[in-house]
């Protein structure tokens, strides 16, 4: 039977315990390109299936950084050159009154980043992902646990990975068409 | 995406909002609001040569310019243009002592307060606020007259002073080396960079 | 029925405290719990009439800023686009007149018929600010409260516009042709039958006009009458003297004063220069400083500078003459003095040392006794020709009023007047009431009245001709020393009125004659042709006719004067005191608005009048602030408000005449109750057997300043003369203020000028001209009794007044109030849009137009000197009120903060003028309008960088102190701490 | 036989003793059945009766919270009581009471997250939304207690025609600063812990529209093992952002006062007492919602008695801090030697307005040291009462500290009285109907507690406890 256009392979299981184990065997078998799908956060799971790098933090700091120059900068310029206003009897740069602001402005840049940057790393809103269009999917944000072998797997082959998730004390496994 | 759409969007927003502040629209500049009278500064200044102080008398020695009354201009045009259609409500206003109701273009907000005198005075020229008016069929604003506009000269007024003898001179070009003659004037005209709100809001 | 509890215990609180406090000790509110319940009330109802919610209600404009405001909201106010504006240029320019420059001309106000010379600032024609008149005696370049706000009479939409016919619209021909037959009917009869009543009248054009009449009907009769006319004045001279004279004192020559009920520095003609004379004698300080004595029932303004105050009853300042008088040697019997021991000795004793350079005073509203003994007192001292000056009489005929009015009534009464005629005045309202004044007038068969308002007695009258403002019409009048002033109008009338000297010219059968002309050709007959108009054009413009001060004259006390005084009668029981209000003098100005709404020197009252009484009395009574009492006298009742004054004398009720109004005026009809009923012309400044009692009822009162003890903190600083000379810097050592330059940051350097005050609590008597000159200088406007009751006025001058020392006789201390332009201040560090912040020249800025209206920099403010709109109270409705307006300060709006500005819109002129000029700005050249119009010169504004100028050696004098300076503000308003001039014989018990 | 084991009480049991003495989830749930009783509330019930009526009552004082602002705009702020010296009354009052009150939600979710208390897990939901509305509420007081609010964007720094710019120096720029990024980032974290519940919905609804929006508001989450990674370093590092974020906003409040120079103001120890003052009304505030809900909506499983026990202690603990911060203000008024801060506590003991004072000790003081003892912790009613009792303590504390300071400052001339008008309570009324109002909208259409968390609580299938 000649290939409908297929996406992977996905493995339903009813215990993280069940999926972790899965994808470690599925990784040590050689498998790259795959993905896991949970309920809720399952620690290490991400590493099993070969997850390194995660930029987050690092996008946070620049945010945070940007912020805050950019709102002392801004005081400071409004200040001293744009208008300077002799309040009070206050030096021009009174840098003391100036920290609270420059301080919630660098909390608001590094939020923003913190959020936008994890919905653009995690390439969200996604409205259709093709592990959509397995019925059981539905499950994956109740009570089971998924892993899926993508197609684009160089050591992907239908019949061998189908079994090799199949031996995973998988409660079943589908196809996940495009 | 949606999120950063609405974030352009709402960008987008405020800049239209600040360019429609800025356009002729909301400032006027350069639109020239219909009078009574199609009174031309042009024909007046630059073709009769009529000095600027011969209407707006006070303008050296008060805060307001100075209207001319109806007589001023019958001065004139009881002779000249006597019975010119055009004319005809200037003399109504000499006839009945009705007073010509001049729509204002160089309008400024109740809370600011213009001093001519001082400003003729200090070397600034009519040109350098009201534009080539002896260019101007019709009067308009060249100026927006927003804050941001006044806060230039009374920041920097060496960018705009001239010698005192030029103020009323339509015709001037500042020099080459504005910014060394001007600092010249601001020093020998003592002029003060005034910035304090008081000057100009009371 | 918890007030009177409260505040009782309150009392006896006090008392206790007292008694047992050592030294000088600072008491408590009298009233606060009452004030909370009060307080209460007024926020429970909001729209009552009177307050703003009233003034704007939701109405089409109120509509239309709600959609303003929604536009808003979307964010589009920034693009919200100017009305197109319109140039009504001339048709004809007017002569040397420069628009955007004002014009000043001379002219004078009078009141009680004495004239004050006064120049009016005038903007293309249209009068704005009245100044005091420097050349004028009686001015010497100030005026008092009335004259600061008679701008806002001239504008007032109230006034009568049409001439009335039996209430009925009608108009001057129709009133030319009804004196037609009248004066044909009069001719007949010699005028049998019309009667003219006046106001007293000191103009030598209406006085020759009068007596032309007089001579055309001889049958008829002229009458005087005004309430607070100078009668017993009058009787008095004509007792000591035989004949009446009018006096006059040099103040300044007196080294001592005692004053018998006189609150001569507020009040009477001249009061102004007597209180600048009055004030010099203070601010020397040393040796030279003068002393003043007071006995008087209620606490005055005149009574709070006194070194020496000694509350007594109205009708025991009589005895206390008598007394003085015999202590001095004056051949009279010397009846029991009711002083305290030692009192009369001590006083008579320092006025002999001081024979030729002192001054005794009587109290206009004291009998004709107390003049006679106070002229014979001054005779024994020699100090007639020296302190106190005789001259011919000022007024046209003076006659004692009160008599005058008594039989014009009676004839009445008894149907002998046909024609009445009344010029000016309000007979109707404020005739003694056993005048039965109405009655009367109802027998009349022909009444015709001018008059500034369609008031109580234009109502009863067949005629009423619309008055003109003394800014409007021609006329002249003397000064308290015969100064003539011919007063020009500023403006022709607004309301198309007549003036007096216009209708006595038809009465007379001379027609219609333009007032320019009736005065113009009077003084061309008096002067001469030979240079008259050089001398008319002189005159007009100096605001004054040199020489025209009446000829001092040598009268001598008659030896048998004291047989002719009617023995002092002994007054039983509670004793009934009347007296002119404060601000609204008899009533005449209730349609006012700034003096209504200006808080009474002694009381902080404002918008009504109340039954003063003491301390002790209320407490025996059981009374506390704002119970409804009833007043019975002579058979006749009036229910009043009680409040409460410290100082007042025991068993006297005071009560201020003017109030009450029921015609002539939205603003005046209303507020207060009229003590009018309750005056007879046997008695007309009260007397004994009044009767008092509870109704039970309260009253809303406003008052302006709920507290009324300094709580021990050293706001007004003062020491005897002898203290000072011991330690000259007293006031500066009273607080460590911050060690100097006490602060993290380099101080602003203000090169060029920089702008400071210097306020002389040694000379501010509290009578609040500052307060008004600066309302009218700065549109500031007035928000109705309830706004105030709820702590919202808006005058940017507020006089502190503060009690200290014993309840029953209290110091009392006036501190005029305003932004202090602080250089380190905290009302700028706290304004989030900056519209408060400091100019160069060392201004705290205020930028309405910049204001969000957060009200912090208020809350920031340790002085609480900003006042805020908390509703839209500049009206912007009433056309007649625009041309009022300061064409140089902005009309604010609703919801932005304001505040004392030094004037900057005065500063700002002179700074120009200068500079066009080439040089710096002269000392005296900015003069703020609080310190243009006091009348002691308490205030001095400067620039504190000119060594030369006077409030920069102010700042250097020993008194000079900064309140509050602890808190490192850095005020550029300070103040002169106060001195007293005590006898030493007479130390406070 | 693994159904037998997810049945197995002792599982449940094992899992409780380790989570800690009493267990923070009912014993016998099941990663369906947390997600099944939590999402029903939303999806499947029928709208109960008393949900309508408690939303149309707050619905109406909404109403009226809106002719009062309208009244406003028209009439002017001179329809409160406000005066000449007393420039603030309830419209600060009220501001600083709904943000203290906004403190609790973040506080719950960002602190205790990295202090690991587990057991915030079932009730920072709808603390985090309850902060969200108060700040709302609160953020209506600072501009409609302007005279001119229309002007209000003038407190933004943006390029104008006027050249102008705010002024920096001023606390309420710093407020304004300060609220919009607390308003902010709540939201983002409000939001991003929803993303994954609102997946589940998605995939639970019965009705397709519903399916729409809440598949539009997930925006696609799947779980992606790669995903959660990313999603708990945001939500951790969110969270240590809030953390010191939550503590600015109300030392920045505090500013307002302690900037000033009045007596009752100026005082250091705003800021720390400030913030305790917060999470103590917050906290106090999350019990008086959390009680009646896990009645009504029989939660007891997964509010159990030790979050209303854990509260209860924070409560007293924050409640002495605040104690702590008047008796502060007192000793240093006398330690001072001011006679102006002096007479400043002296007159709020014995001046007009003692009532209030003492009302205030009493609420704020005295009744949270019921809270000693276990069996007021554990009575759900008592409990209930103090929490209210502490609420109104607040508000009062509020009350004495702008009102009373600002009513007598420096010169006795100028001292008054200030008195709310019934505009001013209107708002007051109309913002917590306002609060309410967006409340019920909540638990109705959004998880009130947050399920992907609530499964981690859940003990693994297998026997291991999770996490």
């Amino acid at each position: 039977m000649e290939r409908r256009r297929l996406y992977g392979v996905i493995a339903q299981f009813e215990s993280p315990g069940d999926l972790l184990a899965a994808a470690q065997r599925a990784y040590a078998e050689g498998y790259r390109k795959m993905d896991a799908y949970t309920p809720m956060p399952i620690h290490g799971l991400a590493e099993a299936i070969g997850f390194r790098r995660n930029y987050l933090p690092l996008l946070v700091l620049i945010g945070g950084l940007f912020g805050c120059g950019a709102a002392y900068l801004m005081l400071w310029s409004i200040e001293t050159i744009i208008y300077p206003l002799n309040v009070g009897g206050k030096p021009f740069n009174s840098w003391p009154a100036f920290i609270p602001i420059t301080f919630e402005t660098t909390v608001l840049f590094a939020a923003l980043a913190a959020v936008f940057g994890m919905l653009a790393l995690n390439g969200l809103p996604m409205p259709y992902h093709p592990v959509f269009n397995v019925p059981s999917f539905a499950l994956a944000s109740n009570d089971r646990f998924f892993l899926c072998i993508e197609a684009k797997d160089p050591k992907f082959d239908y019949e061998a990975t189908r079994k090799f998730l199949e031996s995973q004390h998988s409660r079943e496994v589908s196809d996940v068409e495009l | 995406m949606s999120i950063f759409g609405a974030l352009f969007i709402g960008g987008g927003l405020l800049w239209v909002l600040n360019e429609v502040n800025r356009s002729p629209y909301v400032t006027d500049v350069g639109v020239a609001l219909d009078q009574p009278v199609p009174f031309s500064h042009k024909h007046h200044v630059a073709g009769l040569g009529i000095d600027c102080r011969y209407c707006h008398s006070t303008v050296e020695i008060s805060s307001s310019a100075g209207m001319p009354p109806t007589e001023t201009c019958m001065s004139c045009h009881s002779q000249i243009w006597a019975d010119s259609p055009m004319l005809e409500p200037v003399r109504a206003s000499f006839r009945n002592d009705q007073s010509i109701r001049w729509t204002r273009v160089h309008d400024l907000p109740g809370f600011v307060y213009f001093n001519h005198s001082i400003h003729v005075k200090k070397g600034i020229g009519c040109a350098t606020c009201h534009g080539r008016v002896d260019q101007m069929p019709l009067m308009w604003k060249t100026n927006t007259l927003y804050m941001e506009w006044c806060l230039e000269c009374h920041r920097q007024p060496e960018r705009f002073v001239r010698p005192r003898g030029q103020v009323f001179n339509m015709a001037y070009r500042a020099p080459s080396d504005q910014l060394a003659l001007g600092r010249k004037l601001v020093e020998e005209y003592k002029i003060r960079k005034l910035t304090d709100c008081s000057v100009c809001h009371r | 029925m918890m007030q009177p509890k409260n505040s009782l215990l309150d009392l006896s609180a006090i008392r206790a405290r007292l008694e047992n406090a050592r030294g000088e000790e600072y008491w408590r509110s009298l009233d606060e719990v009452a004030q909370t319940a009060e307080f209460q009330a007024f926020v429970d109802n909001e729209f009552t009439p009177g307050t703003s919610e009233w003034k704007n209600p939701l109405g089409r404009r109120d509509l239309l800023k709600l959609l303003g405001a929604s536009i808003a909201f979307a964010g589009l106010t920034a693009c919200t686009k100017q009305p197109p504006e319109k140039i009504v240029p001339y048709v004809r320019a007017p002569e040397d007149m420069i628009p955007g420059k004002p014009m000043y001309f001379a002219t004078a106000m009078t009141l009680g018929g004495y004239a004050a010379g006064v120049l009016v600032e005038s903007h293309m024609g249209r009068p704005t600010k009245i100044e005091g008149n420097p050349e004028h005696p009686a001015s010497l370049g100030a005026t008092d409260a009335f004259a600061q706000a008679s701008i806002l009479t001239l504008y007032d939409p109230d006034r009568s516009q049409v001439v009335l016919r039996n209430g009925l619209i009608s108009n001057w021909a129709a009133f030319l042709a009804e004196v037609g037959l009248l004066r044909e009917g009069l001719l007949a009869k010699e005028g049998a039958g019309m009667r003219i009543l006046t106001e007293t009248v000191t103009s030598p054009t209406l006085a020759q006009q009068l007596k032309d009449l007089l001579a055309e009907f001889p049958e008829a009769r002229w009458h005087q009458y005004e309430p607070a006319a100078r009668d017993s004045a009058v009787g008095g001279a004509k007792l000591a003297f035989g004949e009446p004279v009018n006096t006059i004192h040099r103040i300044g020559q007196a080294d001592v004063i005692l004053s018998l009920d006189a609150d001569f520095l507020a009040s009477g003609p001249g009061s102004v220069r007597y209180a600048r004379e009055f004030a010099a004698r203070r601010r020397e300080g040393g040796d030279r400083m003068n002393r003043l004595y007071i006995v008087e029932a209620a606490p005055s303004s005149t009574g709070s500078i006194a070194d020496h105050r000694l509350p007594l009853r109205a009708s025991d300042v009589e005895p206390f003459a008598w007394a003085v008088a015999a202590a001095l040697g004056v051949a009279v019997p010397a009846p029991g003095s009711p002083a305290p021991s030692g009192w009369v000795e001590a006083v008579a004793a320092d006025l002999k040392k001081h024979a030729g350079s002192s001054l005794v005073i009587a109290g206009d509203q004291q009998p004709v006794a107390v003049h006679a003994l106070a002229h014979a007192i001054n005779a024994a001292l020699g100090n007639a020709g020296k302190t106190v000056v005789y001259t011919e009489p000022v007024e046209a005929a003076p006659v004692e009023q009160g008599e005058s009015m008594r039989q014009l009534a009676e004839d009445m009464r008894a149907g002998r007047v046909e024609t009445l005629v009344i010029i000016g005045g309000n007979p109707v309202y404020n005739a003694p009431a056993d005048c039965e004044f109405r009655q009367g007038l109802l027998k009349v068969k022909r009444r015709i009245r001018l008059g500034l308002y369609d008031d109580e007695t234009s109502g009863l009258c067949h005629w009423h001709l619309a008055e003109t403002h003394y800014l409007e019409g021609w006329g002249d009048a003397r000064a308290f020393d015969g100064t003539v002033t011919i007063q020009q109008p500023l403006i022709a009338p607004l309301y198309g009125g007549k003036s007096a000297h216009e209708v006595l010219a038809v009465l007379s059968g001379k027609g219609e004659l333009a007032g320019h002309d009736i005065i113009k050709e009077y003084w061309r007959g008096r002067l001469g042709e030979a240079g008259f108009e050089k001398t008319w054009k002189t005159a007009l413009h100096d605001g004054l006719i040199a020489g025209t001060a009446v000829a001092p004259k040598n009268v001598s006390v008659r030896k048998d004067f004291a047989a002719a005084l009617p023995a002092p009668k002994g007054q039983e029981g509670m004793e009934l005191c009347l007296r002119p209000d404060p601000t609204i003098w008899d009533g005449r100005f209730a349609n006012n608005g700034w003096l209504q709404e200006l808080p009474k020197p002694l009381t902080k009252l404002t918008w009504d009048n109340t039954v003063l009484i003491s301390p002790a009395t209320a407490e025996r009574l059981g009374v506390a602030n704002g119970q409804v009492l009833e007043l019975r006298r002579a058979g006749r009742t009036v229910r009043g408000a009680a409040w409460i004054l410290p100082g007042h004398a025991e068993n006297s009720a005071t009560v201020h005449l003017g109030y009450g109004r029921t015609r002539g005026g939205k603003i005046a009809e209303g507020p207060g109750f009229s003590a009018y009923p309750l005056r007879t012309s046997d008695a007309p400044w009260g007397g004994g057997g009044l009767a008092v009692s509870k109704t039970g009822a309260t009253y809303k009162l406003a008052c302006t300043q709920d507290h009324h003890s300094m709580e021990g903190r050293d706001l007004v600083r003062e020491a005897t003369v002898d203290e000072y000379r011991k330690d000259p810097h007293f006031a500066q050592h009273v607080v460590h203020g911050p060690v100097k330059e006490l602060s993290l940051y380099k101080e602003f350097k203000y090169e060029g000028h920089s702008w400071g005050m210097a306020v002389d609590l040694n000379a501010c008597t509290g009578c609040n001209a500052c307060v008004v000159a600066c309302q009218a200088e700065n549109n500031i406007p007035v928000v109705g009794k309830t706004e105030v009751a709820r702590g919202r006025e808006m005058q940017w001058i507020r006089i502190d007044r503060y009690f200290k020392g014993g309840l029953d006789d209290p110091e009392v201390c006036h501190q005029p109030m305003m932004c202090h332009h602080c250089d380190h201040a905290p009302c700028e560090v706290v304004c989030p849009t900056g519209a408060t912040n400091h100019s160069s020249e060392g201004l705290n800025q205020m930028v309405y137009n910049r204001c969000v209206g957060t009200r912090y920099c208020s809350n920031n403010c340790p002085y609480k000197v900003r006042r805020f709109n908390f509703f839209l109270y500049s009206d912007w409705d009433t056309k007649s009120l625009e041309p009022m307006r300061n064409p140089d300060v902005t009309v604010r709006s609703r919801g932005v903060m304001e505040k004392c500005t030094y004037c900057v819109q005065r500063i700002n002129s002179a700074r120009i003028e200068s500079e066009k000029e080439g040089r710096r700005i002269r000392d005296g050249e900015v003069v703020t309008a609080c310190q243009a119009v006091c009348p002691t010169q308490a205030i001095v504004f400067g620039d504190m960088n000119d060594p030369n100028s006077r409030v920069a050696k102010l700042k250097k004098d020993p008194l000079n102190y900064g309140i509050l300076d602890e808190l490192n503000t850095k005020p550029r308003t300070t103040y002169l701490a106060r001195l007293r001039n005590p006898n030493p014989e007479l130390k406070k018990g | 036989m693994e159904a037998e084991q997810r049945q197995d009480p002792g599982a449940a049991a094992v899992a409780a003793t380790r989570a800690g003495e009493v267990p923070v989830i009912g014993p016998g749930h099941t990663y369906a059945s947390v997600t099944g009783k939590i999402s029903e509330i939303v999806l499947t019930t029928k709208t109960p009766r008393g949900w309508i009526i408690g939303f149309a009552i707050s619905f109406l004082l909404t109403m009226m919270l809106l002719f009062t602002i309208a009244s406003l705009l028209v009439k002017g702020v001179g329809l409160w009581g406000i005066n000449i010296p007393v420039g603030w009354g309830f419209d600060i009052i009220n501001f600083v009471w709904w943000i203290g009150i906004g403190h609790a939600g973040t506080l719950i979710s960002a602190i205790l997250l990295l202090l690991r208390q587990e057991w915030r897990t079932s009730i920072n939901r709808f603390a985090e939304a309850m902060t969200l509305f108060a700040v709302a509420c609160a953020g209506l007081y600072p501009l409609m207690h302007m005279g001119r609010p229309w002007l209000g964007y003038w407190l933004l720094p943006y390029p104008n025609t006027m050249g102008t710019w705010p002024q920096p120096r001023s606390p309420l720029v710093w407020d304004v600063f300060a609220v919009s990024t607390y308003a902010t980032v709540s939201l983002l974290f409000w939001f991003v812990g929803l993303i994954p519940d609102l997946a589940t919905l998605r995939d639970r609804t019965k009705s397709r529209p519903l399916r729409v929006v809440y598949g539009m508001l997930s925006m696609g989450w799947r779980g992606s093992a790669i995903h959660w990674q990313r999603y708990e370093t945001a939500y951790l590092l969110l969270a240590g952002l809030a953390t010191p974020l939550v503590v600015s906003v109300h030392t920045v409040v505090s500013f307002d006062f302690a900037i000033g120079i009045i007596p009752g103001w100026h005082t250091t120890v705003f800021p720390p007492y400030f913030v305790a003052g917060a999470i103590f009304a917050g906290f106090a505030m999350v019990l008086t919602l959390a009680i009646p809900l896990r009645k009504f909506y029989r939660l007891e499983d997964f509010i159990t008695m030790r979050h209303i026990d854990n509260m209860g202690k924070i409560l007293l603990a924050t409640g002495l801090i605040v104690g702590y911060g008047y008796l502060m203000e007192t000793f240093m008024a006398w330690y001072s030697g001011s006679q102006y801060e002096q007479y400043m506590i002296s007159n709020r003991m014995n001046g007009p307005y003692q009532g209030y004072y003492w009302a205030l000790i009493f609420c704020n003081i005295l009744t949270p040291q019921l809270l000693w003892f276990s069996r007021f912790r554990r009575n759900l009613l008592a409990l209930w009462l103090i929490s209210l009792v502490v609420g109104v303590g607040m508000w009062l504390e509020r009350f004495v500290i702008i009102v009373v300071s600002l009513h007598r400052d420096f010169l006795p001339s100028s001292w008054g009285m200030y008195h709310g008008t019934k505009y001013d309570w209107s708002m007051y009324i109309g913002t917590i109907g306002f609060f309410l109002a967006l409340m019920f909208l909540f638990i109705r259409v959004l998880p009130m507690i947050s399920i992907f968390e609530m499964r981690t609580l859940v003990p693994e299938p297998d026997g291991k406890a999770k996490h």
